[in-house]
Order: C-alpha cells, then structure tokens, then sequence
C-alpha cells in the first residue's frame, strides 16, 4: 500500500521534507512509525517521544493504535498552537 | 456565516460591523467578537510570527469546530477567520464572532470555538525574534481547557 | 480606555478596531468584545426602545463596574460604552470590551462587566411597539448571574 | 432635613413627577416610604410592593433599612434592565 504522509512544523524540519509517498505493510499508524523509525537517524529522532506528537488519518485526529485500511493521507504533526 | 482561512490581513472593524449586522438582521441580540493579536516577546525583539497551516485538514476542522458550537447553543450567526504565513507585532491573527438572542449563549459559544481551535485545528506557530526562530510549545492549560465543555 | 454614557448612536466597528487597537499596543494579545443591539419585539412590531438613565449615579456605577474587573483580572484594557434615549430595532444599544495577555481573563472580565452592568448600573428599557409601550421587566436568570462572580 | 428625592422609569410614570423636593423627619429609607405612602393615594400605589423596588443614597445602590442620616439625594426605581 502506498500512502501520502505529511509532516508539519518542527517535525517537518528535523524530517526535511513536507511530504513524501510511503510504500508500508503496517497496519497501524503504530505500525507505520516503526518502519519510518528504522529508515534513518532523522526519523528516529523525530518520532523518539510520541507524546510530543499528534497524527491525522485522511484530515480527521487519530489515536496511534488506529488502523490504516484504506487510508490514503497520514499526517504528522506537534500539537496544534493556532488561535 | 462563514469559515476563512487566508494569508492576507483582515480588517478587525470591518468584519465586527458586517457581523454585528448579519447576526442582528438574523434575530440576534447579543454579539461576542474575540481576536488575537501577535504579540512582541518578553524584553521585545520579535520580528514576526509564522504560521503554519494544514490545508484542507484547517478547514474541515473549522468546519467542524463551527457545526459543533451550532448544535450545542442557539446562535444565530458565527464566524471564524484564521490567518496563515508571516505576520509582525500588533497584526491581528485570527478572530471568532457569535451571535444569539442570549448573551451566556453568545459568550460561551465563543470561548468553546477559541479552545477547540488552539488545540484541533492544525496550526502552528513559530516565533522569529532577534536570538533565532522557535516553535510555540502547545500549553498544558489549553489541553485542559477542554475538559469543561 | 474608559466609560461612556451617551445619547448617539456609536459606530461598532471603529470602536472595536481602536479598541483593539489600544489594547493590543498596552501588550493585550487576546480581544473580546461584546455588544447589544434592539432586537424586534416577539411577532415584529416593534417601533422603537427607549433607555432612561440616573445621569451621574450611571457614570458612577460603570466606573465602579470596571473598576472590579480591572481588580480581578489582568486586564491592559477596558472599555464599556452604553447609549439612552430612543432607539431603532438593529441598533446598537451598548458595548463592553476587554484586552489581556490571556483569553480566559479577557472572556472572563467581559461577561462579569456585562452580569454587573444588567443588574447594578441604572438603565431601564421601554419596548414601544404597536400595542403600546411596555417597561423591560428584570429577569431572574441577570440576578442569579451574579452570583457566579 | 430637606431631601432630593428621584424616581425613574415606571415608578416616575406612577407618581408623575422625575424629582421632588422632601422635608422629612425619617431615620432610614423605609421610614421615608411610609411618609411618602401616607400623601397620597399613587404614592401608596408606587411603594406598594417594596420587592420590586431599588433605592440608591446620594447614587450608591443601598437597603430600605439604611440610616438617612447625611444622605442629600434618595432616588426611587425598579430594578435595573441594562445592557
């Protein structure tokens, strides 16, 4: 399955890219960060504290144990600081 | 009312008379505007504020942030304008505006539109001053602010 | 900023962009604003309201009423201006503003200088339509909302 | 004791004037009433139901049992509709 996955912010700075296409078995967003953890030292850095980050499936806030089944956008983000 | 998301300043005045109007023309009677201003940083030195947006993602949950106040009060009119990219000290950011026949209506609709827009819909800022550049961190209070509605 | 207690209309959105303005300038970064405005009577009709004040005791009370607020939040600004005389359905009877460096405070301070405005400063409403002309009478609900505070 | 006595909004309608002059031999506001309610039939009319009335001394919100005691102006009126 290939998805589109976004990152904003500080994460897309330490990442490098704003968005990227992703070929992934994973079946969870969980799933998902493992295999992005274990690319390189830039997104292991950038995914090391989970709690400092916040993830969208398809536009709409998700849990990290959410399912991907037939998403097609994941997004990465810190949490949100507008208003 | 409306959703907008733009990069261009708006006219504060301007879009409280024009709401004001439509809310009142709509059968309200108690108007609540809020905006937020760019603030200098402590000692000064700001140069500007960035912010980052999700497009797409920003105005769904605007969208969505604005169908929930409407089915919890009785308002007749609500508005939401959220700037995006480079702005300076003393620029406005954003504003929310509500109207309804009852002023608690009114005011609560608005603070529960401010504290699920800090903390759902995607923005972020960033500061520029004089030492460098930095992420806003998301405070701990606006997560809690939630919990009440 | 200050009191206002005045006859003629008042232009809203110029007062919220000066309003803003100021406030932003003494370090606000968070803006509320409230206003009223003469609804129509329940089945339409309504001709016109009349507000009659205490002229010195009416200053004297809004000054009062900011001056708690100022004393219980962080405010860098406040505003109240409140017409008499006779009015329009759809215009503007008053308005109250607030400027501080959080929203909570500002939101806060706004709906306390409005629950104190409708009980303790000495207005009182006539509503006169095509049956006559009738006296506003106070509700329960403004005098409970005291107690909040 | 010469007191400036005003009454507002329906109370004024009532009595038919804005502001009068009161010689009164009164301690505290509620003696006052009793005075004005013995004058006259719409002044008895005016003070009949004391729950639905406010008074301010020298224009500060104050009881119907408060001393009259130094006070120049009495004013008369039902609760306020503000706002």
């Amino acid at each position: 399955m290939t998805l589109k996955v976004l990152y904003f912010a500080w994460l897309r700075e330490r990442i490098g890219v704003p968005r990227e296409e992703v070929d992934t078995a994973a079946a969870t967003v969980g799933g998902l960060i493992e295999e992005l953890r274990a690319r390189e030292e830039r997104y292991a850095l950038a995914f090391s504290d989970l709690k400092a980050l916040r993830v969208a499936l398809d536009q709409e806030l998700a849990d990290f144990d959410a399912p991907l089944d037939g998403v097609r956008e994941v997004a990465f983000f810190p949490p949100m600081t507008g208003g | 009312m409306a959703v907008r998301v733009q990069q261009e300043p708006f006219d504060y005045g301007a879009e409280c008379a024009a709401f004001a109007k439509a809310a009142s023309r709509a059968g309200a009677g108690a108007v609540v505007t809020f905006c937020g201003v760019v603030r200098d940083l402590p000692g000064g030195g700001m140069q500007r504020m960035e912010i980052e947006h999700y497009p797409g993602m920003t105005e769904r949950a605007l969208g969505d942030i604005e169908a929930q106040a409407r089915a919890r009060w009785a308002l007749d009119a609500v508005a939401i304008i959220h700037r995006h990219g480079p702005m300076a000290p003393g620029e406005m950011i954003m504003m929310v505006a509500t109207g309804s026949a009852h002023r608690a209506d009114a005011f609560a609709a608005a603070e529960f539109l401010m504290d699920y827009l800090k903390s759902r819909a995607p923005f972020w800022k960033k500061e520029i001053g004089a030492q460098g550049a930095e992420w806003v961190a998301a405070k701990e209070d606006d997560e809690r602010a939630l919990d009440r509605w």
